[in-house]
């Protein structure tokens, strides 16, 4: 019982963990949206698993709201746009795709670097897998930083609340629910904003490319 | 001695209210009426500090948040209260004559009250709190005033722009030593500042010395700190400009006796030879530029940069003094310092009195375009006369007192062994000499070109002299500077007062000023009395002869001019061209741009179309020194725009660097 | 070097005074000088030989200096205005304005034959007409041109010297 | 002390003393002068004449000046003999001496070239604004001289005041040491700019452009320019008098007898008479320099000046 | 009291939302922040007792929170008095419709209740969801006017804020996971935490605290995230850069004060002095260094805004009593400044339409009364007596050099020289100088509710007592 718990909840992070290196990789943003709903399956997931491990029945609960908002509603969100742009390739990132995965490798190596306290810490089964989720933040945060594309750039913030989220399971033995459903709220919220400003941008102002975006500066 | 105070603070108040709320009509007159009682009651109050010799305190934690304020009008402050006082009650009375040309807007009357205020408020300050807060509103009310003129001169915005950085740079500096000081006593009371500071380090005690130097000499203009005062002083209207020159400086002077000798003791030696070292270059630099200035207020502001040079040289003589245990010298130094800066007080302010008059009835500042204004303007004239005679040091003008003082001061103060203090103190001796010579030049030229001779324009033509309360203004300062010309014991003796320098004064008696236990004595009214004896003999000789000849009509004859056709007004020696000589001596120093252009005729080059004739004589150390400064600054500033290129990558590149930095260092 | 010349200089003499006419009692409209003269010269249009003529007068060998007189550079210090040459147009408005200039009790010397009669110049165009024709004139000093001995002659009657 | 009748008997001599002596200084320069020409010369007493003759001639004023011009020559004369009255010419107790210092005199005089600046500004006229404008000039390069020479004379003796300062010399006869000759000469220099003698200015220049102090003057008629006249010389004897004095202090009366004031008196004019004697001299042989090179020669005075206070406190 | 405070302004927001535009719509926010006003004043009264707190104490007004809810009642009621100028003048200009002018007034009353929220929640998760909740509420405030540059800057604002905010998470997060491994209970709690705080994971809460000043510091307008600011805030409507830079970075401030006093308890002082030094001071620079050659005066006051938010920073670093004395102070202060200038500058570029200082001359010949609000705003601005910033900056520079950082105070100082030097040239450009048209007057209802706040300000400096006890029981709440 308690191996395969923790094989499953090394697979499903896992799973989050390629994700975010999918969105990095693959230059279709349709494909980086698809990759977007599999990270918040895997999210939920871990979720479940840890719920299930824990006899937690509102981690559980959160997990189910985690799999309706981050891999349903958000990609949904997102798709939409995406599907009414008609180049949606991340055509020319500001770093290529080779540099961009040495990259993620080595934020990577620099989350495990850096959480290694945290590891001792906790301790448990589940918080040696805390490197990840903030290999995943990093991983998020460098997407927004070399992404031209609008999509891109949700997808990448997502990212980081995925990663986010992920520490916060492995590490805790469960935040509060209404925290839980205020930051979700938020997430939604946020992506919601997020899609209007980029259908209004690409119908009013035909903007596509982040970096049209220069008028403001000094 | 409460309700005095609490008298002078409603009366300000109250004018500062009335300057904000009352309709045009007699605004001015009450804001003035109010200052003048809020200035007499200060006045009274400091009068009865000095003559008592106990500090007057109040204070309410109440007031001003995070460090309450407090109130310590000491007998050295309440001289400079009394100082303020003057002036200020001076000011107020032109005020209301000034105000019917000028300075009669809400803003501007209550910027002028809360200028007096601050005035009189900062030498009464008993903790930092209360000083900064004072100092600072002086500060802002006298910049208001200063861009008071900024919709007609465009000059008035560049001496705004000017004084308002100088003088933040300068309160900063001030703050970060006294705050220093205050961390270092535990208490910002002066009192306990002045206690705590004998276990400050020397290196501390230095830095905080030197710093609060850079900020109070710079509001006395001294240089290289100077480049705002000849432009804030001149923009600034009549009366304003009398307050800057007349009370606002001496604070500066103030500042740095409070630091250095109040609350640091005295100090090292080295910090006075600094002080004095400035005092000089400042006293030479004011009055070159006075000198070949051509801008009346320009000239007297120069001035005042000047004098304040002279009280620096006094003021380090002293300290030096004082560190190399002359107490007797030092004592004699001091009191010189504070006599110089009384005696400049009277005099500049009557010279900015007759100034502002001047410029009220002509429009203009420009010596070059202004010249016998003393038929038209005979008060002012002789105002400014008197003011001239007092800043030259000639007897029987307070001036002399003064130089002679100063020149006993570093005579004595050769005493002082040391090659660093001979050096210093024989080139101060050579600074005052070269300051009196350029002084009377700038001033004879101030007077001669603009009250004597014959009007260069149509506007010195068309003057009129100025109202009823500007010339009794003017007058009242001007036999203040007569009177004490003649009887210096009458500031001296207040001054020792305010030192606590008990019996044994440095100086001391009415008819005959004695040092002591130096030597040496003057008797300016006995000096006075025979001047104008022998004045009366050689007229009542010249009326004899001239009865005797038999032409006892003065013929009036159209001046010399070697016959020639016609001779015009504009023929006449100008401010440019009398200060031409100084100009090609100092060449090196001053270096002037000048412009010739001439056009020839058509058919000979012998013939000339026109010559213009232009020539600037920029101050040099704005020129060398913040010139380069602020092209440095635009340089960064121009260079560092990258930062915020727009692009969002580059803005969110920025967290993630910093991000990873926090992971790599805070293991 | 300077030095020496000048120990010469010691040794040489103006020449005697005896050569020279005795002061003769002053015109009788002249005032009391009281033993000094000073005087501002005007070329009114002279050819320049009364001018050196003049300039000998106060040279070492003449030197009318002796007898109280000099020459001023203002009309304000003068006593005596000497006039030379014939007016012309241009210089008549100086003239006047110089004489006007001057402090009463104040003489007018005429110098030379040009001053009285306009000489050579009579007629010519530029010429406005003699001294007397424009100004009052209290003395005149004959010749073309006078002698500077004789120029010291007619000063030391106004000086007494 | 206090004022005795002795002291203003001697004070009031010495007043007279300047006002006989400057004019007869002036002649007896000017005659020294003609005969190191080759000139007989006018007579030593041609200057008395003059003044006589300009007293009773009549006063002019231009047209648009005020009460400054008129006051000019007045206070001029006023203010040189304050300074003489006050000043160890023929005695060293004349009234006051204890309480005016060398300072004061140098500011009384001052008074006077003010006054005579402000003149000359008041007419109005090209000429005599560039008088003024060239006399301030060469009076602010004097001043430094001046006051250095006065510090380090005074440096020795502790106190500037005049009559300590001559009276040191007579009492002891510590006279003439460096600091003091370099000093006196830094004075003496001093002095011939400041009474503008060649080679600062030609006092019997005729051409108005190379005027400095003649044209401030050239406005001035009758009384006033005798007042004028007679106030520069006096000026001269006094600082003439001042310098002799210093240099030579022997024969100057102690006290305000009448023989020793006799003899105070002969001292003093057969001192100053040297002295002008030797000014002539040297102005004979020398050329006027021109005006910007004037600040050359009073930086060389005030040079002189420091190394003689530098030479007074390394001595001491 | 405590949800009624948080409930006017909802309530007020949905009844905006939902009712048909009319003005009254407006008015209605100008009634429901006059009320949080009052509230937060009865609030802060009773808070100074005993701290009221309601829903089972998860939401509390300490003296803190209080002093923050004054300033948001405050700075609040005078932006929604510029919203209904605003709001007017674009109806009126035709450049929103009723229904964007619905959703604006909603979205700033939402904002100012998740600004409530934010203060009184005490539990610090909750807290951040509620600064999250801000940054997505004040997005299309932000964007409200549509222009290109204005979806720019929403763009830029929420992107940044979002990843900002969500670093201040994986803080707190980090922080829950310290305490659950404490020994205590596991709460996120701020009380508990402050309690428990001594036995926590240093290494853990170092990352934390590191992770939450960057997160946080993005809204506070700390470098280096804090590149959406002047771009936010010169392309919102004034009202809202008002309520921004006002108030919302003091908000965002406080939830940094808050987790500083978690640090400090765990830590000691020395990490979270210098975390917050570095911050500090780099901001600081680049505030300076921006300031300088500014061409745009509504960027000008943002970059100012920073500058402040930087010195705040330094005096938090300092940590002694008098210094968060100090900070509260000043954020009431700045809060009171910065809301009037930037509705000030509002009303000049409906005036002279355009935000460029080169396109502005005059103003205080022009218009006596902008002009004059817009220099008076600006001395307060700069620290100039008798306004309460004079008083605040000598507190904070007195506190660093009793901390014993006197070198940070010279540069803290040379700092506010330099904007002095950068403020002057847009000032007298903007201000001074010959008139170009004829004089104009300003309305009474913008120019007297500015002159009063002013006037407050300037009462603030001056006079201690109304706010004194509340600022120095918040500083000890704070420590």
């Amino acid at each position: 019982m308690s191996l395969s718990y923790v094989s499953l909840l090394d697979l499903a992070v896992v799973v989050v963990m390629v994700t975010a290196a999918l969105t990095l990789w693959r230059q279709s943003l349709a494909a980086a949206v698809k990759a977007l709903a599999v990270q918040g399956v895997g999210l939920a997931a871990v979720a479940v698993i840890l719920g299930a491990h824990r006899h937690d029945l509102v981690l559980v609960g959160v997990g189910g709201l985690v799999l309706v908002i981050k891999a349903v509603a958000a990609p949904w969100l997102i798709g939409r746009v995406v599907a009414h742009d008609h180049a949606a390739r991340e055509a020319s990132p500001l770093i290529n795709v080779p540099a961009s995965l040495v990259g993620a490798g080595v934020l990577t190596l620099l989350a495990f670097a850096a959480t290694r306290d945290v590891v001792a810490l906790v301790g448990t089964p589940a918080g040696r897998l805390i490197p990840f989720g903030v290999a995943i933040v990093l991983i998020g945060f460098f997407s927004m930083v070399v992404r031209r594309r609008a999509v891109s750039q949700i997808v990448g913030l997502l990212t980081i609340d995925n990663g986010i989220a992920l520490t916060a399971f492995l590490g805790t033995s469960g935040v509060p629910l209404v925290v839980e459903l205020g930051v979700t709220l938020d997430v939604l919220l946020a992506v919601v904003v997020l899609q209007v400003l980029v259908a209004q941008l690409q119908r009013h102002f035909n903007v596509h490319d982040l970096d049209q975006l220069r008028d403001l500066h000094d | 001695m409460t309700i005095l105070f609490v008298a002078f603070l409603a009366c300000a108040g109250a004018s500062a209210l009335a300057g904000a709320l009352m309709p045009r009509q007699g605004r001015v007159l009450a804001s003035a009426v109010l200052l003048i009682g809020a200035s007499t009651f200060a006045l009274v109050l400091a009068g009865r500090v000095v003559s008592t010799g106990s500090d007057f305190t109040w204070s309410r934690s109440t007031l001003l948040p995070l460090g309450g304020l407090a109130i310590r009008l000491s007998p050295l402050g309440a001289l400079f209260v009394i100082l303020s006082g003057l002036v200020a009650a001076a000011s107020s009375l032109y005020w209301i004559g000034y105000a019917h040309h000028s300075l009669n807007a809400r803003s501007a009357a209550t910027a002028f009250c809360l200028f007096v205020l601050g005035l009189l408020a900062v030498p009464m300050a008993g903790n930092v709190t209360t000083f900064l807060f004072a100092w600072e509103l002086m500060a802002l009310s006298s910049l208001a005033l200063v861009a008071h003129d900024h919709a007609r001169r465009r000059d008035a915005i560049a001496a705004a722009r000017w004084y308002a950085v100088m003088t933040q740079g300068g309160a900063v500096a001030i703050t970060f030593s006294l705050a220093g000081l205050a961390a270092h006593a535990h208490s910002t009371s002066f009192v306990r500042i002045a206690t705590g500071a004998t276990s400050l380090t020397s290196g501390a005690a230095s830095t905080f010395f030197l710093l609060a130097l850079v900020g109070f000499a710079s509001k006395s203009g001294a240089v290289p700190l100077h480049v705002w005062l000849p432009r804030a002083h001149a923009e600034a209207p009549g009366p304003v400009s009398a307050l800057m020159s007349g009370a606002m400086v001496n604070l500066g002077i103030y500042g740095i006796i409070l630091v250095g000798r109040v609350l640091l003791h005295g100090g090292e030696q080295w910090w006075w030879l600094v002080v004095s070292a400035v005092g000089g270059v400042t006293a030479i630099v004011g009055a070159l530029y006075a000198a070949t200035s051509k801008d009346v207020k320009r000239l007297l502001a120069y001035s005042t940069s000047d004098n304040m040079g002279l009280v620096m040289m006094a003021l380090g003589a002293s300290g030096l003094t004082l560190a190399t245990g002359h107490p007797a010298v030092a004592a004699l130094a001091l009191v010189t310092a504070l006599v110089l800066v009384v005696n400049h007080s009277l005099f500049k302010s009557t010279l900015f009195f007759a100034a502002g008059s001047v410029h009220a009835a002509t429009h203009s500042r420009n010596m070059d375009e202004l010249g016998g204004l003393a038929r038209v303007m005979p008060v002012t004239a002789l105002t400014f006369l008197a003011g001239t005679l007092a800043v030259s040091a000639i007897p029987p003008l307070n001036g002399f007192t003064g130089e002679w003082l100063l020149f006993q001061s570093l005579l004595h103060a050769l005493g002082a062994h040391g090659v660093a203090a001979t050096i210093t103190v024989t080139l101060a001796v050579a600074a005052v000499a070269l300051t009196g010579g350029l002084t009377i030049i700038a001033f004879v030229k101030a007077y001669g070109i603009t009250f004597l001779g014959r009007g260069r324009s149509a506007s010195a033509l068309e003057a009129h002299e100025a109202g009823p309360t500007m010339r009794v203004a003017a007058s009242l300062t001007a036999l203040a500077c007569l009177v004490t010309g003649v009887a210096p014991y009458a500031v001296i003796g207040v001054v020792n007062r305010a030192l606590d320098n008990g019996p044994n004064s440095p100086v001391a008696g009415w008819v005959t000023l004695r040092l002591t236990p130096l030597t040496g004595a003057l008797t300016p009214l006995y000096l006075s009395a025979a001047l104008a004896g022998a004045v009366i003999l050689v007229v009542a000789w010249r009326a004899l002869v001239t009865r005797a000849s038999g032409y006892a009509r003065v013929a009036t004859l159209e001046p010399w001019g070697s016959g020639r056709h016609n001779q015009t007004a504009r023929m006449q020696y100008t401010a440019t061209s009398f200060g031409e000589p100084i100009m090609r001596v100092f060449d090196d120093v001053l270096r002037p741009d000048h412009d010739v252009d001439v056009s020839h005729v058509v058919e000979s080059r012998y013939y000339l179309e026109h010559i213009s004739y232009r020539s600037a004589n920029e101050d040099i150390v704005e020129r060398a020194l913040y010139r380069p400064l602020a092209r440095s600054l635009d340089w960064w500033a121009r260079h560092t725009r990258a930062i915020a290129n727009g692009s969002v990558h580059r803005y969110l590149a920025y967290g993630l660097v910093a991000l990873v930095i926090i992971l790599v260092v805070v293991q | 070097m300077t030095f020496r010349i000048a120990v010469g200089a010691l040794r040489r003499r103006s020449r005697d005074a005896e050569t020279f006419e005795a002061p003769s009692t002053p015109a009788a409209s002249a005032p009391s000088l009281h033993g000094s003269l000073q005087i501002r010269h005007v070329d009114a249009g002279s050819c320049n030989g009364c001018e050196l003529e003049l300039a000998s007068a106060f040279s070492p060998v003449y030197d009318a200096e002796r007898y109280g007189v000099r020459l001023v550079a203002s009309p304000r210090h003068a006593d005596a205005l000497i006039v030379t040459g014939p007016v012309t147009h241009n210089l008549r408005e100086p003239l006047l304005k110089t004489l006007a200039a001057m402090p009463e009790p104040r003489l007018v010397i005429s110098l030379g034959d040009c001053a009285r009669d306009c000489g050579e110049f009579r007629g010519a165009y530029g010429v406005a007409g003699s001294v007397e024709e424009i100004v009052a004139v209290d003395a005149h000093i004959a010749g073309c041109p006078p002698r500077p001995s004789e120029i010291v002659s007619v000063l030391r009657t106004f000086t007494g010297q | 002390m206090t004022p005795s009748i002795g002291g203003g008997v001697a004070s009031a001599l010495q007043l007279l003393w300047v006002l006989l002596a400057g004019p007869l200084a002036l002649g007896l320069m000017r005659k020294v002068r003609s005969r190191l020409e080759g000139r007989e010369g006018a007579s030593v007493l041609q200057p008395l004449r003059d003044l006589r003759k300009l007293s009773t001639k009549q006063r002019t004023r231009p047209t648009d000046s005020t009460w400054v011009f008129a006051a000019a020559p007045v206070v001029l004369v006023a203010s040189a003999v304050v300074a003489a009255a006050f000043s160890p010419l023929v005695t060293l107790s004349a009234l006051l001496a204890t309480r005016v210092d060398f300072v004061a005199i140098l500011f009384v005089l001052l008074l006077g070239s003010v006054s005579l600046l402000l003149g000359a500004l008041d007419t109005g006229t090209a000429f005599a604004g560039m008088g003024a404008s060239r006399a301030a000039m060469v009076g602010a390069m004097v001043e430094p001289a001046l006051l250095v020479a006065i510090l380090a004379m005074s440096l020795g003796v502790g106190t500037s005041n005049l009559s300590r300062l001559v009276g040191v010399g007579v009492t002891t006869s510590t006279l003439a040491g460096p600091a003091r000759i370099l000093a006196l000469v830094s004075f003496f220099i001093a002095i011939l700019a400041e009474t503008g003698r060649l080679p600062v200015d030609n006092p019997a220049t005729h051409l108005e452009l190379t005027m400095i102090h003649e044209a401030m003057v050239l406005e001035y008629a009758g009384p006033d320019l005798a007042l004028v006249t007679l106030g520069e010389s006096a000026r001269l004897v006094l600082l003439l008098g001042l310098f002799a004095n210093l240099a030579l202090p022997w024969g100057i009366a102690l006290g305000t007898g009448a023989l020793a004031l006799v003899g105070g008196l002969l001292a003093v004019s057969i001192k100053v008479g040297l002295v002008a004697v030797a000014v002539s001299v040297f102005e004979v042989t020398t050329a006027k320099i021109r005006l910007f090179r004037i600040p050359e020669l009073l930086a060389g005075a005030f040079l002189l000046g420091v190394l003689s206070v530098i030479s007074a406190v390394a001595l001491r | 009291m405590i949800l009624a405070i948080l409930a006017l302004p909802l309530l007020a927001g949905a009844i905006s939302a939902l009712a048909p535009w009319r003005r009254g719509v407006a008015l209605l926010g100008v009634a429901s922040l006059a009320g949080v006003l009052v509230l937060a004043a009865l609030i802060a009264r009773a808070s100074l007792v005993v701290a009221p707190s309601a829903l089972g104490g998860s939401l509390g007004a300490d003296p803190l929170s209080a002093l923050m809810l004054l300033v948001i009642g405050a700075v609040g009621l005078l932006a929604a008095l510029g919203g209904v100028r605003y709001l007017d003048a674009q109806l009126e200009r035709g450049a929103c419709t009723p229904r964007q002018a619905s959703l604006y007034a909603a979205l700033v009353q939402g904002f100012i209740a998740a600004m409530i929220l934010t203060v009184l929640a005490r539990n610090i998760a909750v807290m951040w969801v509620a600064v999250e909740a801000t940054t997505v509420v004040t997005t299309f405030l932000v964007g409200h006017r549509r222009t290109r540059g204005a979806l720019e800057a929403s763009w830029k604002y929420i992107i940044i804020c979002s990843v900002g905010i969500a670093l201040a998470f994986l803080g707190t997060m980090l922080l829950y996971v310290a305490a659950s491994h404490g020994h205590g209970t596991a709460s996120l709690d701020w009380a508990t935490l402050v309690r428990e705080a001594p036995h926590l994971n240093h290494a853990v809460v170092r990352l934390a605290f590191s992770l939450i000043v960057l997160g946080y510091g993005t809204k506070v307008g700390l470098a280096p995230l804090h590149s959406w600011l002047p771009d936010a805030h010169s392309q919102a409507p004034a009202p809202v850069s008002a309520l921004m830079s006002g108030v919302l970075l003091s908000v965002a401030f406080y939830a940094l004060l808050r987790c500083r006093a978690i640090a400090v308890a765990a830590l000691g002082t020395d990490f979270v002095r210098t975390t917050l030094l570095i911050s500090g001071l780099v901001t600081l620079g680049v505030a300076v260094t921006m300031l300088l050659r500014q061409s745009d005066y509504k960027r000008m006051l943002a970059y100012s805004s920073m500058e402040h938010m930087g010195l705040v920073c330094l005096a938090a670093a300092a940590g002694t009593p008098l210094a968060l004395a100090a900070v509260l102070l000043h954020v009431v202060g700045h809060g009171l400044a910065k809301s009037v200038l930037f509705l000030t500058a509002g009303e000049i570029v409906e005036a002279d339409g355009t935000s460029q200082i080169a396109g502005v001359s005059g103003l205080l010949v022009r218009r006596p009364a902008l002009g004059g609000l817009f220099a008076v705003g600006l001395a307060a601005l700069v620290g100039l007596p008798p306004f309460s910033l004079f008083a605040s900056e000598l507190g904070v520079v007195r506190a660093l050099s009793a901390a014993g950082l006197a070198w940070v105070s010279a540069l803290a100082l040379a700092a506010l020289a330099l904007v002095v030097v950068g403020l002057s040239a847009p000032a007298a450009r903007m201000l001074l100088g010959p008139a170009t048209t004829a004089p104009q007057r300003a309305s009474f209802s913008f120019s007297v509710p500015m002159g009063v706040a002013l006037g407050a300000l300037a009462l603030l400096g001056v006079v201690a007592w109304p706010l004194s006890s509340l600022i120095h029981a918040g500083a000890a709440v704070a420590l």
